[in-house]
């Protein structure tokens, strides 16, 4: 069986020839260097991490090395013999399998069709056994012990299912280098450890591997060697036991964090600024809370559990079938995000492409999106107080971009990303639902949202933050809730609140 | 990462009225086209040929407006054609029953309004693409006209504020210019500068995201619907004065020469991008080289030809300057 | 009455919606309830494809006999072959097809033809012998070529140096006829002469004329058809509308239904049979064959029926 | 972990290929044609006869060729609105090559050799070049047309041998019963409609239309997709109007006015979405099925012209809306 074969393989090179060697790679985009002299070598059997800032470049080299993007400067040379990678198929042919950044599966298809997407298994006159599609595809989610439904649509699935599809895609084949550009940013800790395990499974088998995250604590238990990037350049690569988390994030962003939770915790007020009552939508069960005035509250849950769906009705987007939600007293019209701007209640999304993002559109006009009637005079746009408005939110936020004007498209995930928070907080609001708002954001620029949500409360804001990273939800959180299955099953002072006690509840 | 590795970025608006390059590559066909037909028949400049050629962009350039507006929200209506028949139809009837042309415009405009409002209708609440809902309405719409009047309604009201809709003249203009420019000004600055415009651009560009922030895409949508709709009856109405009856049979093929006129002005069909500027200057340069051919006497199938070559041709050059632009 | 009736007759027509063709069906309707048949119609709406299938239908129905008006006559030839293999009589109106029977038509040039000497001698009279004139045509059907063709030899036989200054493709529809005529008639200032070949084309002509702000007094419109009220309206309220090539569609319609029957009863009929023509001068020659009431004009049979048709056409589209 | 796995592969039901093959928008269709069927059954004593039936089914297999083909285009995520022209420019070739030589089949390869040249032509510039295919189709719509009426004078030309064979291809029937236009439109369903469904081929146009640059990611080529799929296209229009052309006798210059309209109709119709990507040939086809029978039926019923284009169009937004109803119930 196919699926097998890529996990089980024979042990081929244990050698310490490279596997990959990329040198003196540059890449210009218009106004931007995304890469400059940047060399890299993979080792067999390695775990090597790539690391730095949003728009340091990370993903910019690893499509490089797909053959998605050709380089304007320098060389690659897979197994000692220089490889002209023009696309993505000739990096395939290489064995050179990559989960990207964003999403790449075809949403019309199911889980099975997606993993083989690269090759369909066919009997003798050429006909797609699908069959074997089902049954392969179900037995390597067995292996890796995700637990996805072979049959389900992808496009009906959460973004953290996707994200196993995608790994399980790149370990389908065999392939000589596995890149994984921030596999794990929707995966719970538990995805996490079987993630890892099967990465130990294959470099055993003498299987390179590069991994990007933004997450330093997964650097440390799976990587052997660290290269960072910073503004497109190689800054350093030494194995990762010659690093600490201070000299990681030093290398980074070229100066230190010192608290990266700067919570000040315990003024929360006791106005109730957000009550729900009773919610319930085809996913949801009588979920009822308080949030007041200056408070975090978290929301913890295990995948699918309910969160997101939660987000989206209280900010009126997803239709409810009973419950009532008050914002600062008022009745929110459900269903209806216009009542929901208007009472003051915004959402950051988790899904930043299809729900957050106008691709087409610039820097400014997708940060002042919802907040425009503050720069207009009887329905009229005035540019000048709109523009100083977005700099200041740019320098703020130290959003990487050349200019204001940008196609938001051409930005990082990490700036897209301060970019859509900014369209919030530009509006000053009352309530702010935050949807795993560090999804894929650098540890600088994680510190800073960090920073703001701390400042959003301490303003007198309802934080409602949904997050699946548990130092997040007990570094930012006064009070936890957690959901299970779409029922409001704990809700703790952070004082009282334990992993344990969370998970419990979770689990539940 | 889809969008990432094919797209261009966008040149500064601090360009100004040439928000792009785009529509210098059209302005310069436009000039080209002008000066070689010129060279070859003098009577091109005439006044009278260029307010020939005026009147007729006029026409087209009226539905163009609310076309545009429509593709950027990510929706198109093919419905226009058929529409703007029935609206002339209405308009003549009417002001035949009442005797009062105010009455009469008034239908027609409405007419389109509410052929408008049908499809955004059909578009928002049953949420049919609207291409097709747009090709159903034009079949609707043209056998239904014939249920309202089996004949070409004539002008028997004989009242020559009506003629003066389409033939009057401001000034050294023609009335339909003026009304015209005046629309499109409209247009333009409401799509540029108020927030109902980066509305408009928003729905066409991410739905969802749109919503998200407070926006109601199907209003937006239901807008720009009746506002293409009250134009097209609007020019049913001009264009009933102009032939001087209500004729059923008009305005076949009307859609797609509106349609190739906006797209030749470089509005996405996908959505999120445009520009009325580059509508404008699409319109011009079909309605120059119709009336090119005809004065240099070329066989009059070219009025086919040609716009299909400059249509691909220009999508081609703009393809281009983007990817010279990106690298 | 000497012969069997069809129960029966289905007929095909060109474009339904058009006037010309509103008033054929409402000559062949007519006709057919005096005489107790069953008729039916189906639109080809200008589409070859169309038409085909809709005679298929009504020969898979079972109607006794088929009248067709072609959209295009070649594309009806195996129409006509299954028709016949299928032994359902065929009319064909206006246009002959190879292999047919019978064809109810007037001839086009002749009708040209006429309205040509007409105009001629109207230019003599009025326009100073001078003729110059801005042909809104139709090249895609052969029928509306014969019609242009003939009008200019019938001038020519009055005014000899008469020209046709620009030649256009006017679709046979107003709004593209006013569109192609404003070019023509800034490029050529002295047209002094508009012909169209059906009356859309002709009131577009005249209106891209009027939306340049000239006057009519030293113009002459000449328009063919007589299709609907167009004409009528625009020979009471247009000074220089003075010519009509009327074709009477009702007699049209109401001579192929007789055909119809004929064939029906397996009688010999001619393979052309013409129907008649006549250009109506003058303001309310109009009224010499048609009367107007409450917006419907009504055919005055006598006047028609009086008509002598040609024996033969003097051209037909095989001398294109 | 062995056992579950095992266990996990047995739990796998085999796939339920009836089920795929008529997925949950062709029950949709599937309902509105039958219901079509009985009503006019109830309303004309001869519609449901085998000579109706049969009539209508070679009619609706012009356009189901080009449906099929325009099909895979648009699950392609591309368009091409210059078959309508093509149908009516491929009669030429045809025509005045059979005409020259007395050869049908020298006139067919002619005519399939300029159908593909168009389509690489759209395709290139299309998927090569990376002009939207609208444009560039609505370009070459423009083009052949105004090509067709200036080669042709604007006048028909007609088929001078009166070739029997030619004569049979578009008008014959197997056994005096089923036109062989049918039969092609069969074929031709029967081979496509497997190829999208298990052929790498098909799920390639699938991908392709889904996620252009996903598909890109997994190592297809893009391009190349689209371009087959745009030459296929124009081929399966091609075949369209060689049968159209022997149906008519000639090389009618009018002939495919709008013809594209009707296809996109059916296509959209038949519950493929014009972003790509969605929509399987089955729905295609019965979209070509309800259009052709319900112009059948309604002209059966003997109702006014004016009326049946009122009723197409209710009757396509209802069908639609109903099919989008369901997709965002289920
Ligand atoms: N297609 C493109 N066109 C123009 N600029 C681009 C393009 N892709 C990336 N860039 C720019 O190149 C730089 C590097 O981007 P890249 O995506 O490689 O960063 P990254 O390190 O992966 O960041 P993150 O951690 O946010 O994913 C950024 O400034 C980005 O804006
Ligand atoms: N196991 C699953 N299989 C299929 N669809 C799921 C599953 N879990 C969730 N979904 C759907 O995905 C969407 C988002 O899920 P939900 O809001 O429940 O997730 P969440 O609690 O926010 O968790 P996360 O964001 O980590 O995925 C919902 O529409 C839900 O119906
Ligand atoms: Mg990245
Ligand atoms: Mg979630």
């Amino acid at each position: 069986m196919q699926a097998d074969r890529s996990l089980a393989g024979t042990p081929t090179e244990v050698s310490g020839a490279p596997a990959v060697t990329m040198t003196g790679i540059t890449k210009l985009f218009t106004g931007v260097k995304a890469l400059d002299d940047v060399s890299l070598t993979l080792l067999p059997g390695r775990v090597h991490a790539l690391m730095g800032e949003n728009g340091a470049g990370k993903s910019t080299l690893i499509k490089i090395l797909a053959g998605v993007y050709r380089p304007d400067a320098g060389q690659i040379s897979i197994t000692g013999k220089l490889a002209d990678l023009r696309s993505p198929r000739d990096a395939l042919r290489q064995g050179i399998k990559v989960v990207f950044q964003e999403i790449a599966l075809i949403p019309e298809f199911t889980v099975a069709e997606n993993i083989f997407l690269e090759g369909y298994p066919t009997d003798r006159l050429g006909s797609i056994r699908w069959d074997r599609i089902r049954a392969d595809a179900a037995a390597l989610f067995a292996r890796i012990g995700f637990d996805v439904n072979p049959d389900d649509k992808v496009g009906n699935l959460p973004v953290s299912k996707q994200q196993m599809v995608e790994i399980a895609r790149a370990l389908a084949h065999e392939a000589r280098v596995v890149v994984m550009d921030e596999p794990t940013s929707s995966l719970t800790p538990a995805e996490v450890a079987k993630l890892f395990d099967v990465i130990r499974r294959l470099t055993a088998l003498g299987m390179a591997v590069v991994y990007v995250s933004h997450k330093l604590d997964e650097i440390f238990e799976i990587a052997d060697t660290v290269t960072v990037l910073r503004d497109g350049r190689h800054i350093s690569t030494k194995p990762v036991s010659e690093h600490t988390h201070e000299t990681l994030i030093t290398d980074m962003i070229g100066r230190r964090i010192d608290n990266l939770f700067p919570r000040a915790r315990g003024a929360a007020g006791e106005q109730v600024i957000l009550d729900v009552e009773e919610l319930s939508t085809e996913k949801l069960k009588g979920i009822s809370f308080k949030a007041r005035a200056g408070e975090v509250l978290g929301f913890f849950g295990l995948m699918g559990a309910g969160r997101t769906e939660l987000a989206k009705a209280i900010v009126g987007f997803d239709p409810i079938t009973t419950g009532r939600i008050t914002i600062g007293g008022q009745l929110l019209q459900p269903h209806d995000t216009r009542t929901g701007k208007a009472l003051g209640i915004g959402l950051l999304t988790e899904d930043r492409k299809s729900e957050g993002l106008m691709l087409d559109l610039s820097v400014t006009h997708n940060m002042s999106l919802a907040s425009l009637e503050r720069f207009s005079k009887s329905g009229f746009v005035s540019e000048p107080s709109e523009k100083s408005a977005v700099q200041a939110f740019v320098d703020r936020f130290r959003v990487k971009t050349p200019g204001l004007t940008r196609q938001i498209k051409f930005l990082s995930g990490g700036n897209q990303q301060k970019v859509l928070l900014a369209r919030w907080l530009m509006r000053g609001l009352k309530v702010i639902v935050v949807d795993e708002p560090t999804r894929g954001i650098d540890v600088g620029a994680k510190s800073e949202i960090f920073a703001l949500i701390d400042e959003l409360a301490s303003d007198g804001l309802a934080v409602i933050l949904m997050t699946s990273e548990m130092p997040e939800l007990l570094g930012l959180s006064d009070r936890i809730a957690v959901l299970a299955e779409g029922r409001l099953t704990a809700i703790m002072d952070r004082a009282d609140a334990t992993q344990e006690k969370i998970l419990d509840a979770a689990i539940a | 990462m889809t969008e990432l590795s094919r797209s261009a970025p966008q040149v500064s608006p601090k360009l100004g009225w040439l928000t792009s390059q785009t529509q210098l590559v059209l302005l310069v066909t436009l000039f080209a086209l002008c000066l070689l037909i010129s060279l070859a028949a003098p009577q091109f400049y005439s006044v009278d040929n260029i307010i020939a050629i005026l009147r007729q962009s006029s026409l087209v350039l009226i539905v163009a407006v609310g076309m545009t507006m429509l593709l950027i929200a990510a929706e198109v209506d093919l419905s226009v054609g058929a529409s703007l028949a029935f609206a002339g139809v209405v308009a003549m009837d009417v002001t035949n029953k009442t005797s009062s042309v105010t009455l009469g415009v008034m239908a027609g405009i409405l007419f389109g309004g509410g052929v408008g409002l049908i499809n955004g209708l059909i578009v928002t609440k049953l949420r049919i693409n609207s291409l097709i809902a747009t090709i159903a309405m034009m079949m609707m719409l043209q056998g239904s006209v014939y249920l309202y009047s089996r004949e070409a309604v004539q002008n028997k009201h004989l009242q020559p504020l009506f003629t003066w809709l389409s033939t009057g003249y401001v000034g050294p203009l023609p009335l339909p210019v003026v009304v015209t420019a005046v629309l499109f000004a409209i247009g333009y600055v409401v799509l540029r500068h108020t927030t109902l415009g980066r509305y408009v651009y928003a729905v066409g560009a991410n739905e969802k995201a749109a919503r998200l922030s407070g926006i109601r895409p199907a209003r937006i949508k239901m807008l720009v619907f009746i506002v293409t709709g009250l134009l097209t009856g609007l020019v049913g109405v001009i264009l009933c004065s102009l032939m001087n009856a209500g004729q059923p049979t008009a305005g076949r093929g009307f859609e797609l020469t509106v349609v190739a006129a906006v797209i030749l002005g470089g509005t996405s069909l996908t959505g999120g991008r445009g520009t009325l500027l580059g509508t404008l200057l699409g319109v011009l340069i079909l309605k120059v080289i119709d009336n090119g051919i005809i004065i240099l006497r070329w066989d009059q199938d070219l009025q086919m030809v040609i716009p299909g070559f400059i249509i691909v041709i220009a999508s081609y050059l703009d393809l281009l300057r983007k990817k010279s632009n990106a690298s | 009455w000497a012969q069997n009736m069809p129960k029966k007759i289905g007929y095909v027509t060109n474009y339904a919606t058009h006037e010309w063709y509103q008033n054929v069906i409402k000559g062949m309707q007519d006709r057919a309830a005096q005489l107790g048949i069953e008729f039916e119609v189906r639109d080809a709406n200008l589409d070859v494809a169309k038409e085909v299938a809709a005679a298929e239908d009504f020969m898979s129905q079972g109607v006794d006999v088929l009248i067709v008006t072609p959209v295009n006559e070649e594309g009806v030839v195996p129409l006509v072959r299954r028709a016949k293999e299928d032994g359902i009589p065929m009319v064909l109106e206006g246009n002959p097809v190879k292999g047919m029977t019978t064809m109810v038509a007037i001839c086009d040039y002749d009708t040209g033809y006429h309205a040509g000497v007409a105009a001629g001698q109207y230019a003599k009279d009025h326009l100073g012998g001078a003729a110059k004139v801005m042909n809104v045509g139709l090249p895609l059907l052969s029928a509306t070529v014969l019609r242009s063709n003939g009008f200019m030899d019938g001038l020519k036989t009055i005014i000899p140096d008469a020209t046709m200054v620009h030649d256009l493709d006017g679709g046979g529809n107003p709004d593209r006829a006013l569109e192609v005529s404003s070019a023509a008639l800034a490029q050529n200032a002295d047209i002094n002469i508009i012909y169209g070949i059906n009356d859309s084309s002709s009131q577009g002509g005249l209106q891209a004329w009027k939306a340049a702000g000239k006057s009519q007094d030293n113009l002459l419109v000449v328009g063919t058809g007589g299709e609907g009220l167009g004409f009528i309206n625009m020979m009471d309220n247009e000074p220089s509308y003075q010519i009509e090539a009327a074709m009477f569609p009702e007699k049209v319609g109401f001579t192929a239904i007789d055909a119809a029957v004929k064939l029906f009863n397996k009688e010999e009929v001619p393979p052309h049979i013409v129907s008649p023509t006549s250009p109506m001068v003058g303001k309310d020659s109009w009224k010499q064959f048609y009367d107007l009431a409450d917006n419907k004009r009504t055919i005055k049979w006598d006047a028609v029926n009086a008509l002598v048709p040609a024996d033969k056409c003097m051209k037909t589209a095989a001398d294109l | 972990m062995p056992q579950s796995l095992e266990a996990r592969v047995d739990r796998v039901a085999p796939i339920p290929r009836l089920a795929a093959m008529f997925r949950r928008n062709e029950t949709v269709l599937l309902l509105v044609l039958v219901a079509l069927l009985v009503f006019f059954t109830i309303g004309s004593p001869t519609f449901m006869t085998t000579r109706n039936i049969t009539n209508v089914l070679g009619q609706a297999s012009i356009a189901m060729i080009a449906a099929v083909g325009l099909g895979m285009l648009v699950i392609a995520g591309e368009i091409d609105v210059s078959i309508g022209s093509l149908v009516g420019a491929v009669a030429l070739p045809l025509v005045v090559i059979m005409n020259a030589t007395g050869s049908l089949e020298l006139g067919i390869i002619s005519a399939l050799v300029f159908a593909l040249a168009i389509g690489a032509v759209n395709g290139y510039l299309s998927a090569y070049l990376g002009i939207n295919s609208l444009i560039v189709t609505l370009g070459s719509m423009f083009v052949i047309r105004g090509g067709i009426y200036i080669y042709t004078g604007q006048k028909a030309i007609p088929d001078d041998l009166a070739l029997e064979s030619f004569y049979q291809i578009g008008n014959g029937r197997l056994l005096g019963m089923i036109p062989y236009p049918a039969l092609v439109a069969l074929a031709v369903f029967a081979v496509f409609s497997y190829m999208m469904g298990h052929r790498r081929f098909g799920r390639q146009l699938y991908a392709v239309g889904g996620d252009a640059e996903v598909a890109r990611l997994a190592g297809y080529n893009v391009r190349q997709s689209k371009f087959i799929a745009f030459v296929l296209c124009s081929l399966f229009a091609g075949v369209s109007g060689i049968l159209l052309s022997s149906r008519l006798g000639s090389a009618v210059h009018v002939s495919g006015l709008g013809f594209e309209f009707q296809v996109v109709a059916a296509v959209v119709l038949g519950g493929v979405s014009l972003a790509g990507g969605i929509g399987s040939l089955g729905g295609v086809a019965l979209g070509v099925l309800i259009l052709a029978f319900l112009s059948n039926g309604l002209g059966m019923l003997n109702l006014a012209t004016e009326w049946q284009q009122v009723i197409t169009g209710l009757i396509i937004i209802g069908a639609v809306g109903l099919d989008e109803l369901r997709r965002r119930r289920g």
